[in-house]
């Protein structure tokens, strides 16, 4: 299946991402993890917390994923999102593609994070 | 006859605004538009009304136009700006 | 230690990589993973063989890497390239960039592979 | 008084055309240009002499033009077109 798609309270294993891909055809994996950055702005930080519609996050995320893998030789999407309290220097997202060829899977994956972030019903909380 | 009920799912600042996760909005007819669930919600919640400017309509988890119409059943969520991923701009 | 590079016959462990990272600032953790493509081209690979000049390849890389961390936000780079027998579906090499925020991360991870296959004195030999 | 000798390290296609991977060539007077250097190397195997207009001269470690000159001790290597990486394009 080349869309999976996580969102939950659990930790996330990147390994495990990379490697339930198919790899057949596959030449270059392109992951983005995005990890709670302290210090941020000159403050320290000590966790962030995630508030998501999570119903409605996998539905966009598997949608953001379907339109990636339209992308030419672009063969396999994973993506997972935390909810609850993420502490710093943990990750608080990650997306893994693989593709035939380093670029599509490098664009395809920058295209995956950016439309999370502008579409996927899923917020910083203050707590 | 009773009137057709949608449920409200509200998020972050919305859910905040409002004091509550979930509420259900009758409509004042079958086949209402998402503006006017909206209207109803605001007249229990006054203090959501002006956060329209800044959400977007969710009807059954994809988003919506505000014209869009509403069933019995629905279910209804209005998005505040989203802040997932990692905490870059 | 914000740049390290290894050219070698060890197998790349990215886990390993991404978790030797100074994360102090960092939002945004970027990988890069070629693997050995099979089918290539319709055609079934079993494995390739890389020769590397493995002491220039190591100073190149070092210098792309320098140049990837002389952008804005970039914190932390990885390389790894492995020499000798890779197998299908095995990772011949590895970036993985760390930066303030995530297209900083995306750009250079992309730049170090981009640079690392025109400048790098690595090749695939046959056997 | 013997000449200025330096090692050449030949790699990949260049290797395998000249049948070895280290060689050492004289040259004929210190700081000789790498031109001159790969012009005494293709005398001894000139089934390199094709490759000229595909390889990069690299000194010391370090990719440099084919004017630049040639110390005594110094490690020079024509570097075939390189393809590291993932076995993409």
């Amino acid at each position: 299946m080349p869309v999976r798609v996580v969102v939950s309270e659990a930790e996330i294993d990147v390994a495990a991402m990379q490697a339930e891909l198919d790899l057949t055809g596959i030449g270059g994996i392109a992951t983005f993890v995005g990890v709670v950055r302290d210090p941020d702005q000159g403050r320290s930080v000590s966790h962030l917390t995630y508030e998501a519609y999570a119903e409605m996050a996998i539905s966009e995320l598997r949608a953001i994923s379907a339109e990636a893998l339209g992308r030419e030789g672009v063969r396999e999407v994973s993506v997972q999102h935390r909810t609850g309290r993420v502490d710093r220097g943990v990750a608080s997202v990650a997306v893994v593609v693989g593709a035939a060829h380093r670029h599509q899977a490098l664009d395809a994956c920058t295209y995956v994070i950016d439309e999370l972030k502008g579409r996927a019903p899923i917020w910083k909380v203050a707590g | 006859m009773s009137h057709p009920v949608v449920r409200v799912l509200l998020f972050a600042t919305m859910r905040q605004l409002a004091g509550c996760a979930v509420t259900e909005v009758e409509l004042p007819l079958e086949g209402a538009s998402v503006q006017q669930c909206w209207e109803v919600l605001c007249r229990r919640h006054p203090q959501l009304s002006s956060q329209q400017a800044t959400v977007r309509p969710a009807l059954n988890r994809s988003y919506v136009g505000w014209q869009d119409a509403v069933s019995a059943g629905d279910e209804l969520a209005f998005i505040p700006p989203v802040s997932g991923g990692s905490p870059c701009p």
